[in-house]
């Protein structure tokens, strides 16, 4: 049997295994899932190297599995994150109720992630697309609480881009007689395409809104918040990065290689759309940063940053460069990993202590010595810090976007890594430093099936931080898929057209050794001289507050930068759409006005349509 | 076209028969009385009815009865279907009617009145 | 005998039209169902005119008899006069 | 307004009529000759005199030809007569006298005069279904009205609902058994060719269609007696109070 037949048909399977399972006991679907998720890995990693393809014809339609380069550089995230999220999940969803569907619908959502990227024909792309909509929508509506509030936005979300989709599929059967993806590419190498710009934008709006784009994005805090951080690390991580797949193809494949650049108009268009969307990647880097920055809860914060990060990958695949390439698919990798390990640690301290509000932890740092370690190193990955691999992407992007001419992205992306460095130090002081608290004396470290799998996230980040020609490798790879030729890349040396080159190994040996001295320093001064008071009860202070008044320095963190931009954050565009709906509401709602009570007016109504077709007929037929 | 016997015969046959459609068409559209609306459904009907067996009418036809005497008459007679087919729509109205008129008198007791303009409850 | 049959088919469509139209307008619904009884009795003519004997006969006995009986009946339960509704059966007097 | 909106769409709806069916012409013949068989009512008109032995045509399209739609429109009556039975359903002590004032003696003693001579009009009328016009409908209806005139003369007199039942289902079963014993012989619903044709243009010919025509009438005559009574025994409502009706 097929191998990547057998691996979706695993994952189906088990996820109907997951939800039976739970039936008999509410631990096991957890671990049939980590089977699963292993086997399936296993599988994969086993036969990836011969490259199988399979076709097969189901009521008249002809589907086509197959393996390429760039499917297995988005395959490593999925089943990275896969099995290492399930080998999380199986402690932190330990005394929760409804495990059967909540696995079930993680099962599903990561096979139909396979199944997405190993499609090669848009039947099989878009059923695999809406199964793992469908799934990961039950999982965001899964605790049953804010339905309304989340579980609406990504649905409606969801279903523009699906739409958008499926219009944009019909129009290339309408075309081309056939569904197959390299059928599409080589009309469009041969310009058989009538409308291929209209067919691109909407193929690139069903993507966006996966990948959180920014007048789409409205789905992705409420949904990434709401889930449990076991499947927020491959929501955001990996599902995520099906938009950004999508996107890579249509932006590289369609509007750089289209073999039609010597047409003006066309040219014209896509470098018009590619401009757009840099833009708009830059726009969301920039003011998710922002939203990032005022979040008081650690999920949400993460979920505004997620989208930032997004930001960035779409700006790199817009430039459309080599180089841009390079790094926007360095960054996926690295957002991936790095997104991955932190909603984990978050999702730690929300199953010791309870809750990811960042004004009522502090200082578990000695409480939960791992989680901090891994959180420290995921955000100097995240801000971009040298000795790391965020370091690694954001350097190519600047040089990318400069080398391009892209000046004022580059101000707009330098000034939201910058804001970056401000919200991932909120969440590092916000839940780790800080003076210890009374009430979370008791908490103790994560159980290890949650430390192990953020610990080999946190150090995949180190090694990479100093080889990242390991990720480089399947990235070439990838790109030579997308059409790219002579893609070089350096283990450990960053170089730069103008001559400039980074030893990483130095870099990195330089900055380890100064962390370890400041750590030894660190532990042996101690705390004296310190008292500690509960930062709760600033009754000492002489202000006497308010019962059940938090007045922590935890709110108002950011408050000075705050009072400045706010003016940027009454402008929401939540409320665009609200406004919208409510518009589309109150005009069905004078439309409703024809249904008078009167049955004699709908008689009426039924004449009139009568003789209004037997008017068309006759006139004008 | 010229105005001798048949046309003039064309025109007030089929002239009647939609005439009485149209009225009552008019009837159920207009009238607010549910009794009126249900006796313009039975002159729809009869409307109908007239214009079918016209469409089936042969000049100096008979009836399509073989009548004793006359048993080979075949080659004169009008179209005998239109004229089955009305025979059962007349029935069929008749039910339809007394089902309507059924309906008025529960009308009736429900809301008190023969209205349909005071008769709200298809708002929606 | 072509003019007679033609004046007469003539002559009982204008009728047909003209007491459709009573019926229509006319106030007292009694009147107006007995109208409708009319149009039936007038249609049963040119249906038996039109060589349709079988038609004519359905017509005289349903349309003519029972429907029209079925009309009286439902009048007699709800209201006599078009304009009014509070008051119903035949004893009321129109105003 | 509305009243001249309508008046508009019906002087369109007419003027597209008139031009249907003007091209029609009147009087026509559009059968072609009956040799020819070119339209099914040409075939009718030829076949059904060697074939059904019956001498009145539309009887034979309405009993055997179309035959299977009778069934159906039986069906819809009794459906008609059932549906007016829960419309107007009332609780047993809900009923009162139908009729206030009692009728005078001369419509009771002339309905009592008539009214068996009005149900042998009917009866003859549907015996005789398949040689003169009328038939089972017409003479179920004749019928009816003899009834009709026994209800509104007497204030007690009263159908019974179960002779009634019996009768309609008896003639349904009688017409189904007939259809299917058509089916059983000669391969079809209704098939007519078991039982002997007779001499056209006499009483006993046409094999099962005078029988399904007199089912046909005893069935038609009772659910339209039925009908009616349910609703003379309606009561004669006074004004209901109701809150849409205090302006």
């Amino acid at each position: 049997m097929n191998t990547l037949a057998l691996i979706i048909l695993i994952f189906f399977s088990g996820a109907t295994l997951a939800y039976l399972s739970s039936l008999i006991s509410n631990k096991l679907p957890g671990w049939v899932a980590l089977l699963t998720t292993m086997t399936g890995t296993v599988l994969f990693y086993m036969s990836f190297q011969n490259e199988q393809a399979l076709s097969f014809s189901i009521i008249g339609l002809n589907l086509e599995w197959a393996l390429d380069n760039y499917t297995i550089l988005f395959a490593h995230i999925i089943f990275g994150l896969g099995i290492l999220a399930s080998l999380y999940s199986v402690q932190y969803m330990q005394n929760k109720s409804q495990q059967g569907s909540f696995y079930a619908n993680f099962l599903l959502s990561i096979g139909s992630m396979f199944g997405i990227i190993i499609s090669k024909d848009f039947i099989s792309f878009f059923i695999f697309w809406e199964i793992m909509t469908w799934s990961s929508f039950l999982i965001v509506v899964w605790n049953g609480i804010g339905f309304r509030k989340n579980g609406i936005w990504y649905m409606a979300m969801s279903a523009i881009g699906a739409y958008a989709m499926l219009t944009a599929i019909v129009l290339i059967n309408s075309e081309i007689g056939t569904y197959s993806l390299q059928a599409f590419f080589n009309a469009v190498q041969e310009n058989a395409i009538d409308n291929l710009m209209l067919v691109s934008i909407l193929l690139l709006i069903g993507f966006a809104v996966k990948a959180a784009l920014m007048p789409l994005h409205i789905w992705a805090p409420r949904a990434y918040s709401n889930t449990p951080a076991s499947y927020t690390s491959v929501f955001s991580g990996a599902l995520s990065k099906m938009g950004v797949f999508g996107m890579g193809l249509v932006l590289i494949r369609v509007f750089r290689f289209s073999g039609l650049q010597d047409n003006f108009d066309y040219a014209l268009v896509s470098q018009f759309t590619s401009h757009v969307l840099a833009w708009l990647g830059g726009i969301t880097a920039a003011i998710a940063t922002l939203y990032a920055l005022v979040q008081k809860d650690a999920k949400k914060l993460l979920a505004y940053s997620s989208i930032a990060q997004l930001g960035y990958i779409v700006i790199g695949l817009a430039i459309g460069t080599k180089l841009a390439v390079m790094s926007a698919l360095f960054l996926a990798i690295m957002h991936a990993v790095f997104k991955g390990a932190l909603f984990m640690a978050v999702g730690a301290v929300e199953r010791q202590v309870g809750t990811t509000d960042m004004t009522k932890i502090s200082g578990l740092i000695r409480r939960m010595p791992w989680t901090f370690f891994v959180t420290l190193v995921s955000i100097i990955a995240l801000a971009g810090v040298p000795p790391l691999s965020g370091f690694v992407g954001k350097w190519m992007l600047y040089e990318a976007l400069i080398t391009n001419g892209n000046f004022f992205l580059v101000v707009v992306v330098f000034f939201s890594s910058t804001a970056a460095f401000l919200y991932s130090y909120r969440i590092l002081f916000g839940l780790f430093l800080g003076q210890e608290e009374d009430d979370t004396a008791h908490v103790k470290e994560a159980p290890a099936t949650m430390v192990i799998p953020m610990v080999i996230l946190a150090l995949f980040l180190i090694v990479t931080g100093t080889y990242p020609g390991i990720v480089f490798e399947p990235i070439a790879h990838g790109m030579e898929y997308l059409g790219f030729t002579d893609v070089t890349w350096n283990m450990t040396v960053l170089s730069n057209v103008w001559g400039d080159s980074v030893n990483l190994q130095y870099v990195s040996t330089t900055i380890g050794v100064a962390f370890m001295l400041a750590l030894i320093f660190l532990t042996f001064k101690g705390r004296k001289g310190t008292r500690g008071v509960s930062t709760k009860d600033i009754s000492t202070s002489g202000e006497i507050p308010l019962e059940h008044e938090n007045l922590t320095f935890q709110l108002d963190f950011f408050k000075p930068f705050e009072r400045a931009a706010a003016p940027l954050y009454k402008r929401s565009i939540t409320k665009i759409y609200e406004d919208v709906a409510n518009g589309l509401e109150a005009l069905f709602d004078f439309t409703r006005k024809i249904y008078t009570g009167n049955g004699q007016t709908y008689a009426i109504y039924v004449v009139a349509f009568l003789v209004t077709l037997l008017i068309v007929v006759q006139n004008m037929l | 076209m010229d105005f001798d016997f048949q046309n003039i015969v064309t025109i007030s046959v089929y002239g009647s028969a939609i005439a009485l459609i149209l009225i009552g068409i008019y009837a159920v559209l207009i009238k607010k009385h549910l009794i009126k609306i249900v006796i313009g459904m039975s002159l729809v009907d009869a409307g109908l009815h007239l214009l079918f067996v016209a469409i089936g009418y042969i000049n100096n036809g008979t009836a399509p009865i073989f009548s004793p005497g006359y048993e080979d008459a075949a080659t004169n007679m009008v179209d005998p279907v239109p004229q089955a087919l009305v025979l059962t729509a007349i029935v069929i109205g008749f039910a339809v009617t007394a089902v309507a008129l059924s309906l008025v008198i529960r009308l009736y007791k429900h809301h008190g009145t023969v209205r349909i303009d005071e008769i709200k409850s298809l708002k929606w | 005998m072509i003019y007679v049959y033609t004046g007469a088919i003539v002559l009982l469509a204008m009728l047909l039209v003209y007491v459709a139209l009573y019926a229509i307008r006319q106030k007292d619904l009694l009147y107006a169902v007995i109208a409708t009884g009319v149009v039936s009795l007038i249609l049963s003519i040119v249906f038996l005119m039109l060589q349709a004997p079988d038609v004519a006969l359905t017509e005289a006995a349903i349309g003519i008899a029972l429907t029209t009986i079925a009309f009286v009946i439902t009048i007699r339960n709800t209201a006599r006069y078009e304009n009014d509704n509070a008051q119903s059966g035949f004893n009321n007097k129109k105003e | 307004m509305k009243k001249f909106f309508v008046i508009a769409l019906l002087a369109i709806l007419g003027f597209y009529l008139t031009i249907a069916f003007l091209q029609i012409p009147f009087g026509q013949n559009r059968l072609g000759q009956p040799q020819d068989e070119a339209t099914v009512g040409a075939y009718y008109l030829n076949n059904t005199k060697e074939k059904s032995a019956v001498s009145n045509v539309v009887t034979a399209i309405v009993v055997n030809y179309r035959g299977f739609d009778t069934l159906g429109e039986v069906t819809v009556l009794f459906l008609a007569s059932t549906g007016l039975a829960s419309i107007l359903y009332r609780r047993k002590e809900e009923e009162v006298e139908r009729i206030n004032k009692p009728s005078s003696s001369l419509l009771q003693t002339g309905s009592k005069f008539l009214f068996p001579l009005v149900v042998l009009l009917g009866i003859y009328v549907f015996i005789h279904g398949h040689l003169t016009p009328g038939g089972g409908f017409q003479g179920g209806a004749i019928i009816a009205t003899g009834f009709l005139l026994m209800l509104i003369a007497y204030q007690k007199y009263h159908v019974s609902h179960s002779m009634l039942t019996w009768v309609e289902s008896l003639a349904g079963v009688l017409f189904v058994s007939i259809g299917l014993w058509g089916l059983i012989t000669g391969g079809t619903f209704l098939e007519n060719s078991y039982f002997p044709k007779g001499v056209l243009n006499s009483l006993i010919s046409g094999g099962a269609i005078p029988i399904i025509y007199i089912a046909v009438g005893f069935k038609v005559a009772a659910e339209l007696t039925g009908v009616l009574d349910i609703l003379l025994n309606t009561k004669e409502e006074k004004s209901v109070p109701s809150n849409q009706n205090e302006k």
